[in-house]
Parts: C-alpha cells; structure tokens; sequence
C-alpha cells in the first residue's frame, strides 16, 4: 500500500477498502460467470455495457456540459465495425447474399480486441468530423446536431450494401462478449475515467460545464478541450458498441434508432450528471430494472387479470420515470458527488445519528 | 406538495417492481406441465402481426391443451420489434421460463437475431411467417412452417410475367426492411431472367419505415411508365404508397408479398388498393387440408366478428401443432429431442399445407397462394406451384 | 443516375415539394415560437402533432363525429395538451439548468409515444377519407389532389395572420418583448406565464392544423409518425432562423423542395431521403450558424 | 515603456456604438483605472482587450516580457480569449464568474491548465511528466491560495465562500494564470467599507509583490483616487479625459459627466 500511496501521493489515495472491493468485484464476476443462467449472464453483460456506453455519454454531458445526443450513432460505428472484421470470411458469401461484400473488406479478419479498440478509434474518428461543426455550436443546437449526425449513420449504414449489409444487417458474429469481457473492460474504462476525471484536463472539462466564458478568460482552449471530451467519450461508447455487437451476435441499422440513446440519457440523469459511480449504479438500475418491469406487459401480472397490464405499459412507466426524475429528483442519486469511501462513512454516520440501533452496511464504490 | 408526489410516485413503482419480481419468481418450472415460449412484437412496428400469429397459436393451444399427459403452457414475451429485445426475450424465456421450445417470431431479423441464442442454448425454434434464407441457415436449432423469399420473390415474377404479361416492372422497396430488400432482388433475378430482358425493371423507388411521403419517388416511376409495379415491404407504407399512386394518376396495378395480408393494409388502403395482389400461405376460402378446414372452422367459432383469416394465423396455428407433434413424436419434453423429432418431420398435414422439414429445417413448399383485393376482402385468386 | 425527366414530371415533382414543405412549415412555426421565447427546442412538439392526428381519428372514425366539431374538438384538445405539457413539464424548471429543460422536453415526448404505442397499440389506424380533398384532378398531365393545393394556402394565410397578431396586437408585442429579454420584460410587468402559455397555444394549435392536413394526404395514423415530422420541422425552423416565423416558413419550404428534388433528380440515392434534413442542418449551421433570416445574438459578460 | 495599447478601437452592436475611438497606454509596472458612469461602455472596453469582443475597428496591441526579459510588441486584437490569457492578460469579472460546484482549490487549478505540457493520455495514465506537472502546480496553487489568505478554504465549494472571499478568489484564479497585466472588473463593487479596505491593500500588495501591471475598472472613488497612477475617463463610449488622480478630479468634463449620476460615484 504504502508504496503506491507514494507514487500517487499527489493523486488519488488508494484506499485498501479499494483493493478489497475490486478484489471482491473479480471474484463475484468469476462466481457469476460459472453458476449463473445465460439469461442473467446476458442481462448482467447488458449491465456492463450500458455503464461503459453511459460513462462515455455522461463525459460530455455531464463532466464537460456539452448537451450531446448522438450515442446510439458512435455506438452503431463500433457495434459495426466489430461485426464487420470479426464474421468469419467463409461465412460471408451467405450473410451478404443480396450484394456481395465489397473485396476490399472481404477477406480482412481481425482478431476481437483488435476490432474492439479499432471500433473505438473509428467512433472517435467520427466524433471528430463531427465534432467541428457541431461543437461551435450553441448547447442546444449540438443536441440536434448530435442526434442527426446519429440519424445520418443509420441512414448512410442502411444504404450501403456491399459493407453492411444494409438492412439485412451482419449475422453470426462470434459471441465472445462474456462477463470477463464486458466486465474487465467497463472497470478499465471506470478507472480511467476516474484518473482522467481527476487530472487537469477532467478539471478544465468540468470548468467549461460550469462557466465557459470564464474558462476561456482562464486560458482554456474551449473548442480543443471539448473536443477532446467529446472524442474520448466516443471511443468509449464505440468499444461499448462492439461488445454489445458481440453480445447480440447480429446487427441491423434499426438497432440503432437514435431513441436508444434515451436509454443513456436516462442512466446518466438518474446516475446525476457529472458522477461516475452514479452512472455505474444508474446503469444496473435502468437495465435490470427495464427487465424487472417486463411483468406490467404481460396480463396476467398477480395473478389477477387487470386490463391495465398489457403490452406496453412497461415502457410508459419506465419513460414517466424519467420525468419524474428530471422533474423533482433534478441532481439524480448523486448528483455531481462521488460514492467515495468517507462519502459512504459520512452517509453512514448520519444514518447512525438517525437511529443508532439499525447497523447499516456499506456496499460499493470507487476508487477515488 | 411536489415533494410527496414525486414519493408517492416512486413508492408505487418500488413496489410494483417488487411485487412483479415475486410474481415472476413465482414461475416456478413444473413438472407436469409443458411450457412453450412465444416470442414475438406486441409493440412497435410490427405488432400487427405478431398479434396475429398469437392468435393462431393460442386457437391452436385451446384446440390441443395436452401432450403426453402434460398440461401445454403457452409462455408470450414482447420483444417489441427490437433487436436487443429478442435476444434478451429469447434467453428469458429458456433459461428463465424453462421453455422446451420456441415460437416465432414474425419478422425474419428478430428471429435472425434470437438464433444465436437457440443454439447455444439448445433448444429448438419454429418460425411461423419468417421468409428469410437467414433464419434457418446455418442453424440447426431454427425450423420453420412457411415458404422462403427466394421462392415467394420466383411465384411473384411470374405471375407478374405470365399472369400479367409485363414487360416492365419499377420496384418500390423498403429499404430499412430486409424482408423487403431481399424480395425485391429475388423478385428481380427471377423477373430477369424470365422475360431475358435485363432492364425489365425501369424504375426503383426506395424509403424507410415511416415514412408517409412518397410522391417523390412514385412520380419518377410514374414517369417510367411500368406495366406492373412489385412493391414488398410493411403493409402500412404500401398501403400508402398505392393510395398516393393512384393520387398521382398510376394505373398500373401493384403486386406484393405476404406481409400485406393484414386488416390494416385495407383500412388504411381503402378504394385504392382493390384489385393489389400478392402472395400468401394459405387460403381460409378452400383449405388444402383437413386440418385447415379444421382451423377455418375453429377461428370462425373463436372470432365471428372477422371477415378474413389471415396467413400468419394459420402458420401460428400450425408452428404449435407442428411442435406438439414433435414433442409427441419424441415421446419427452426433452429440447434436444423435440428438436430431433422437428428435424425428421415428414408429410405432418398442417393447415397450410403438407409440411416436410428439409435438411435446412425449412418446410418444403412449393405452391403459394396468391389473392387479390376484392370489394375489401382478401380473395382466393390462384395457387402458384414452382418445382 | 439521373432520369431525364419530362416538364410534367418537374412540375409534379414541384408540387409535390410545395405541399410536403407548406406542412413542414406549418409545424415548423410551432418550434420557432417557442424557442423564440423559451430558448427550448420543444422535443415533445412532433408528438403533440401525434396526439392531434389521433384526435382527429377518434373524432371522425370512433365517434363519428361531423368533420367540422371534430376539427374544432381537435384543436382545441391539442392546445390544452401543449398549454398542459409547458404548465407541467416546462414551468417547474423555469429556473434550472437549460439541460434539464431539454432533458424534461425529451422526457415528454418519449412518455407521449410511449403512451399513444400503449393506448392506440401500433398499429396504424386508418385515417378517414376525405373524397372532396383526396380525388385527384387533372391539369394536363399534372395529377393533383386538393388538399395539396390547400394546404399552402393554408400555410400562407396562417403565416399572415401570425405575423399580423405578432407585430400589430398587444400580446405580439409581449411576446416579442419576452423574447427579447425576458427578465426586462417581466420587470416592465409582462405576465411572462401568459405569454408563453399563449405561445404554446398557438404552436399546439398550428401543429393541430398540420395534422389533420397531413393526415388528409397521408391517412393513416401512428404512436411514432411525429418523430420524424418533428425533427424535420425543428430542422426547418433553424435552417429558416429560429425565432422568426418567416424563417420557419421560409425553412420548410427549403426542405420539402430540397427532398422532393433531391429524389427526383438522383432517383439512386432514395435511400438517402431522411438525411437530407441533416445534412442541410450541418450545412447551414457551418456557414449561417444563425440561419437564412436570423439574427445574430451575442452573449453578454 | 507600454504594456498595452489600444489604438482607435470602435465597438458596435447592431447600430449602438458601446465604444468609440479608444486610445489608451498602459505602462509597464502602473495601476490604471478606468471610470466612467454605468453603460460607459466600461466593461465592452475590457471584453475587446480580452477577446470576448472582436472589435468593429481598431487595434489592440500588447507587449509581454518574454523569459529573456525582452519585449516585443503583439497584436492581439480579435485574438481567442484563451491565446490572449496565454500571452499574459487576466481577468476577473463584474458579476463574479468562479466554477461554482468545483473547490476552491480546483478553481485556481483550472488556471493552470493552459500551461500543461503532456497530453491526456499521459495524464490519465499519470506518466511521470504528468505527475511531475501536476505535482508542480498544486504546490504553486497552494502557496497563492496562501498568500490570498484562501488557504482554510482550500476543499471547499468555490459558491460556499462569503462574498468578499469569492472575489479574492477570482484574483487568486486570475494570479494563478501567471499574467503580466491584471484586468480587475469593479473588484470592490458591492463590498462594505472594511472589506473595500482589505481589497486596496490587496491590490497594492499585487502591484509591489508581484510587480504586476493593473487595469481596473472601478466606482469607488475614492479607492480609485487612492491608488491608481493613471486614469481614463469613459463617457458613452468615448474618452473624455485621461491622466492623474488630481488631474482628473478637477477636470470639469469629468465632473459634468458624473453630474446626477453621483450614485454611482457614492456606491
């Protein structure tokens, strides 16, 4: 311990509680991915890949207050990119079978981390070009910008046959996502977050969200800097688009309907913008919880038949949800705060105050 | 005030949640029930006719409650014509429902999606009205009671060759749709290569699900002046696309495949699309079996209010007896075997037809049915066989 | 590849652009208001067109309702839907992060689609037929419907009107006067909830008026049909210059010309429709960030 | 020698002339002021100086000691207001303008970034470089934040401090971008006589300890009168005396101008 306490010093304290933690994470990971069914094992993968996507969403809206819409689009590059070098060749003449796939492409295959980590660049590549004209824009203006340009991706994927397949997208990709997968990289991704979040950059990030005009008069290059939120955040929706492509082992351009992106949007407000471990809870909240929700559309919910419990209910509550939220519950469980280690102690604390003889337990966290 | 509103709120959704996690945890898997998992959209774009395969399977499951002595549980999940939904469904129903095995779903990409999840979890699947090649390709896990695209794109080009004499045919496809896309190339190949003409298609228009605008498109085609016009895709954007046409003053008549026959395509069509025609499974006014006049009668008994019965019903009829079949056949709700038993079917006399399960696990089919609107109802035309 | 193409061809293809970009602007004007004074991009606006086509089909083909209560009972619902939306969803947040403004709007519009998918189920409902509007009638070979006549005169004279109500009558002129700035103009005591529930009348109102236009040419009726109407109207407004009417106006024309064109001279790239929208968006935010007739604000420090 | 030079700059809005012909010189070492009744155009002056506005016409020039100790003259007009923060004018704002939710700490940090030598990568992986720098600039924050007698308040929330504190703060940001011109927007508005006091000391503890060159905007006469070596006079836009404290006291445009507006010069 002490030793990189001393390398960090000027950092982020590792706390052993930490190391602890992680190790516990590792374990129940190694545990999940043995005894559990592959309904859960999928629905906790899904877990895994919304939080990377979110922590990617929630960089730039909340850590950096740019007001971006266009994750489903970084994550449909990825979700595509993955799929396109990992299908194996000989499958290929019978997936492309209306226009075979263009020979430039047809015979590279990549080995999946490399397709993953490429999927990342050519999102954050996107981001890029994007990010030029979108990001001079006024807040509300690079929402609409964001969502477009995801609209565009779909659209331009839909109509190029000979790479995508287009509507009869890319099946059999192989499957690899597994929790080690999903799991490993999300807690790579929520580490460095947490480093980036806590460097001068994260600060000049959270400078501009909070007053771009004084940020600038304090020397920071406002279009460089979002730039750089805005392109990280890409690269990490697009690796979570590849996992999740190799989760589904098929895509399609309908997949990526720019109303999935209200799925993060959701996770990031009810997480709290600007708060990493809220975002990991939120995303474990949203996803399990869609899938809790999934009795108010079958009918005979309790048993008894209530005419109210019919398809589509689900999705009403899970949407008034988000009003609720925005509408009294603004910062979300966190707020801009972190699930620190003396966060949970104090919260603890005033519990204890509260009534000293219930013994709450602290369960989660980051390292910070 | 807001306060306790906002609480009172997310108190009765806490407790819902609970209260629906318990009623799930309560499915308990029971030994002397059979379950078989439906899967199929009761959302989103294509509920219409997920609906309608329900219909046929819980006709079909009134019919036939039991199998070896074993109550049959129909299992229905939503996978809300979504991608990620089917999947998450699919995995739900085996590992969650305990199903033996699945039904459906309408809409070859969501079935195409769930089929990784079969495999590997080896439990056999029946798709109803799921025409495309990719569904059973390459899966030995995946069946399915209906004819193919490539097939249903061949019986279109000739009747539109033969029956019509075309000569020139524009195209009008889906192009977010791959059932659409893909019959429209069949539908090309074929019609090429019977008129030997390589530009027997003068025109192609394309749009994506949702649109409503097509005035744009329809008046080019306009302008290349077809004999026929060959239009697969949703039945809500074709039923549109015939009312514009004849709006701009088209009169050449429009063919289409299977995914038309549903009630929406002729209220939303109205006087326009009488005389549209298209090719479907099965034909409720002279049933080519006895089982199918079984069905006819039985749906007729179920829902007197409905004029027509639409195809996919009786596929959905025919994937649960098919399986119940299997299973019997098989002698155990065993997934591995019901899938052995599904695998070897030979000559089971389904509603639409004699159903045999070729090495791909298609139904080998090779007549279609095609009708034609006719004073607002879907009427028996013609019966296309193609060896 | 390019089709050459018939004079009688081009000119349906004009129509056919004059009738589709007459009803982006008439939803158009209804995203321009508001954001004109609210500085919102109000995401829920293509829904509560949605909601006022669903009206319309409950009136006419469910209650059998005559044509012209039901058109009446449409708008009015439709108003009260979108005066209701800003009261509940938009005023609590008057005074919060523009972020959860929008969030909030976003947050709507998913509950109204949600809601329609749930209560009207997916399926399309046909909307009823209007023969006097609907049977085609022929200029030379030119084909045209009525209502595609209609529905740019429509436009216009409710272009008229609004421009009139907001330049010459008191309420105009509290609204340009919110829009300006809105906290002078609640000191010089403008009843700043008034104003912008009026605005939202009127937006919702227009957006009631574009529906059962729209749905006379294209009848059927469906939870998601005002997603993309909507983005394409607010794309309209900005390319116009939001906040100015002439602008929307201006703005829909631009793109239901630019699509239709777009389709007819470059039949390959059908595919590509929807973009178009966006495209032009991005174009116009590089080099009029402003849009055609907007002016240039500048932040104050 | 000059440090800041603004020749003939004009600023419209629309048809509103904020700012016309303005000519000032700011020598190296001196503390300026620049008065003048509300809506003089005061503070458009500063936003032109600091890149906020790009001016209708006109010139802004500025001359940084370089490390050599060499002036060379720079034309910043129109320049991004971070590149000329870069070059080495700072300032603070009339309606205080902190990072509210970030620390008090985090706050004078953001200052520093604008000299980080290693990318984001080298940061988030906390390559040596990195922490070197990083290392650095805490130090150095904190012995400012010292030095501001902000150092208690150091993890606290920057919209946590009394008033008084968050515009000492906004000097303690502004110092932390190392400038050598220091633009103060009425640094003592709305502050009571004992913290206006604390403040000219401050101030004057800037021009000696730092040898910092001061521009400021500012009401409170007398304060004005006290320290300031040069003052211009604003009056709707254009200048209308320039020169020393007593110089301008008995300047009778200056008086005229102030005439019914004594408010401003009692506040």
């Amino acid at each position: 311990m002490e030793n990189i306490q001393h390398r960090f010093g000027a950092y982020i304290k590792i706390h052993w509680k930490t190391i602890i933690f992680l190790v516990f994470v590792l374990i129940t990971i190694g545990l999940a991915d043995q005894f559990v069914n592959s309904y859960i094992r999928r629905l906790l993968n899904l877990c895994a890949i919304y939080t990377i996507i979110s922590l990617g969403m929630n960089l730039v809206n909340g850590f950096t207050g740019q007001f971006s819409l266009g994750q489903a689009g970084f994550m449909a590059v990825g979700a595509y990119t993955v799929a396109i070098f990992t299908v194996p060749i000989e499958a290929r003449a019978t997936i492309f079978y209306l226009a075979p796939m263009t020979p430039l492409l047809a015979n590279i295959q990549l080995p999946f981390i490399v397709a993953l980590l490429l999927g990342g660049f050519v999102s954050a590549g996107f981001a890029f070009l994007i990010g030029g004209p979108c990001l001079r824009l006024r807040g509300d203006y690079l929402a609409i910008a964001t969502l477009g340009f995801s609209e565009i991706i779909r659209i331009v994927f839909t109509n190029t046959q000979t790479i995508t397949n287009g509507a009869l997208g890319i099946k059999s990709i192989p499957t690899i996502t597994s929790l080690w997968w999903s799991y490993g990289i999300a807690l790579i991704i929520i580490i460095l977050m947490i480093l980036l979040i806590n460097s001068s950059y994260g600060r000049a990030f959270k400078s501009i969200r909070e007053d771009e005009i004084a940020a600038e008069a304090m020397g920071v290059g406002l279009f460089k800097t979002k730039m750089t939120s805005f392109m990280i955040g890409a690269f990490f929706t697009g690796i979570g688009g590849g996992l999740f492509a190799a989760l589904l082992g098929t895509v399609d351009p309908k997949q990526f309907y720019f109303t999935l992106t209200y799925n993060f949007l959701l996770i990031i407000v009810l997480g709290g913008m600007g708060s990493i471990s809220g975002t990991v809870i939120a995303s474990f909240i949203v996803t399990l919880g869609q899938e809790w929700l999934r009795f108010l559309d079958e009918p005979m919910a309790f048993g008894l038949d209530l005419p109210i419990f019919r398809p589509g209910l689900r999705m009403v509550v899970f949407s008034a949800l988000l009003m609720v939220i925005v509408l009294f519950y603004r910062k979300g469980i966190m707020g801009t705060n972190e699930l620190t280690w003396d966060f949970i102690g104090k919260k603890i604390k005033t519990i204890k105050s509260k009534f000293n003889r219930k013994k709450p337990s602290a369960q989660g966290g980051d390292s910070k | 005030m807001k306060k306790t509103l906002a609480l009172l709120l997310s108190l009765t959704l806490v407790i819902t949640m609970v209260a629906g996690c318990s009623g799930n945890s309560a499915a308990t898997t029971n030994s002397d029930v059979i379950k078989i998992g439906v899967f199929e959209p009761l959302t989103g774009a294509n509920a219409a006719g997920g609906e309608l395969e329900v219909d046929g399977i819980k006709l079909a499951n009134q019919l036939r409650p039991e199998v070896l002595g074993k109550k049959v549980e129909l299992v229905v999940a939503d996978n809300k014509s979504d991608k990620a939904e089917a999947t998450t469904a699919a995995a739900r129903l085996i590992e969650k429902d305990k199903v033996v095995t699945l039904l459906g779903s309408w809409g070859s990409s969501l079935s195409i999606a769930a089929g990784d999840v079969v495999k590997t979890n080896k439990v056999p699947a029946v798709a109803l009205s799921a025409t495309n090649p990719q569904v059973t390709a390459g899966n030995d896990y995946y069946f399915r009671v209906c004819f193919l695209d490539p097939f249903q794109g061949t019986v279109m080009a000739n009747y539109a060759s033969k029956n019509l004499n075309a000569k020139k045919v524009a195209i009008v496809q889906e192009v977010s749709n791959d059932y659409s896309v893909g019959l429209a190339k069949f539908f090309t190949d074929a019609f090429v290569k019977l008129t030997g003409d390589p530009n027997a298609i003068v025109a192609t228009g394309n749009y994506n699900t949702g649109d409503q605008d097509f005035n744009g498109i329809l008046t080019n085609i306009k302008a290349a002046n077809p004999d026929v016009i060959f239009a697969p895709g949703n039945y809500t954007e074709s039923a549109l696309i015939i009312k514009q046409a004849r709006a701009l003053g088209i009169t050449a008549p429009f063919i289409g495949g299977d995914t038309w026959e549903t009630n929406e395509f002729i209220t939303v069509g109205g006087a326009d699309v009488e005389g549209a025609v298209m090719s479907t499974f099965f034909d409720d006014t002279n049933p080519l079996t006895e089982a199918g006049k079984t069905f006819v009668a039985e749906y007729k008994k179920a829902y007197p209010d409905r004029q027509n019965i639409p195809a996919v019903t009786a596929l959905g009829y025919d994937g649960y007896m098919l399986t119940l079949d299997a299973i019997e056949r098989a002698g155990s709700a065993d997934p591995q075997a019901i899938r052995d038993a599904l695998a070897t079917t030979k000559d089971f006399e389904g509603a639409t037809g004699m159903i045999t399960i070729d090495a791909n696990g298609d139904a080998q089919k090779n007549g279609a049915i095609i009708k034609v609107v006719k004073d607002g109802k879907f009427t028996y035309l013609d019966t296309v066989t193609i060896q | 590849m390019v089709i050459g193409m018939t004079l009688e061809t081009f000119l349906q293809q004009l129509i056919n652009g004059l009738s589709i970009g007459s009803l982006y602007a008439l939803i158009a004007i209804g995203y321009t208001m508001v954001y004109g004074i609210l500085r919102l991009i109000n995401f829920a606006h293509g829904d509560i067109f949605m909601m006022a086509a669903y009206f319309t089909y409950f009136g006419i083909a469910v209650f059998f309702l005559p044509w012209y209560v039901t058109f009446f009972i449409t708008i009015v619902l439709t108003i009260l839907l979108g005066v209701g939306i800003e009261r509940f969803a938009y005023r609590p947040l008057r005074n919060a992060p523009k972020t959860s403004l929008l969030i909030s709007a976003i947050g709507v519009s998913f509950l109204l689609e949600n809601l329609a998918t749930y209560l009207f189920s997916g399926k399309p409902q046909a909307f009823p037929n209007f023969p006097l509007m609907t049977t085609p009638i022929n200029f030379g070979g030119l084909t045209i419907q009525p209502v595609s006549i209609l529905i740019p005169i429509v436009t216009f004279f409710i272009m008229v009107g609004l421009l009139f109500l907001i330049n010459h009558t008191k309420v105009g002129m509290a609204m340009r006067a919110v829009a300006v700035d809105y906290d002078t103009a609640k000191l010089m005591g403008i009843k700043i909830n008034g104003v912008i529930s009026s605005t939202f009348a009127i937006g919702s109102g227009l957006a009631a008026v574009g529906a059962i236009l729209w749905c006379m040419k294209y009848p059927s009726v469906l939870p998601l049909m005002g997603v993309v109407v909507g983005l394409k109207c607010f794309i309209a407004a900005v390319i116009g210059g939001i906040g100015n009417v002439k602008g929307a106006v201006l703005g829909g024309l631009i793109l239901g010309f630019s699509e239709t064109l777009m389709v007819a001279f470059f039949p390959a790239l059908t595919g590509y429709r929807d973009a178009v929208a966006f495209v032009i968006l991005i174009i116009i935010l590089l080099f009029l960030p402003n849009g055609i007739l907007g002016k240039k604000q500048v932040e104050k420090v | 020698m000059s440090l800041l030079k603004t020749e003939n700059v004009v600023m419209q809005f629309g048809g509103v002339t904020a700012v016309n012909d303005l000519n000032i010189d700011i020598k190296k070492g001196e503390l300026a002021a620049l008065i003048g009744p509300n809506g003089a155009g005061k503070t458009t002056a500063f936003n032109v100086i600091t890149g906020v506005y790009a001016p209708t016409k006109g010139k802004v020039l500025f001359s940084p000691v370089d490390s050599l100790g060499v002036a060379n003259e720079i034309d910043i007009t129109a320049k991004k207001p971070n590149k000329i923060t870069n070059l080495g004018i700072a300032r603070t704002f009339q309606n205080i303008r902190l990072f509210k939710e970030l620390t008090v700490f985090e706050n004078v940090l953001v200052a520093t970034h604008q000299n980080v030598n290693f990318n984001f990568l080298s940061a988030t992986l906390r390559l040596p470089k990195a922490v070197k720098g990083e290392i650095k600039a805490k130090q150095d924050c904190e012995l400012l934040l010292d030095r501001m007698g902000l150092i208690d308040f150091k993890d606290e929330k920057a919209s946590s401090l009394s008033y008084g504190k968050q515009r000492h703060l906004e000097i303690a940001r502004a110092l932390a971008t190392d400038p050598q011109l220091l633009l103060l927007d009425e640094p003592a508005a709305g502050m009571n006589p004992q913290e206006t006091d604390e403040l000219t000391d401050l101030i004057l503890r800037l021009k000696t300890d730092f040898g910092l060159t001061i521009f400021m905007i500012e009401h409170h006469m007398d304060l004005v009168m006290e320290i300031s070596d040069h003052i211009y006079v604003l009056d709707f836009g254009c200048t209308i005396a320039r020169g020393t404290p007593d110089h301008i006291q008995n300047n009778p445009k200056v008086i005229e101008a102030y005439l019914g507006v004594d408010a401003d010069v009692e506040d």
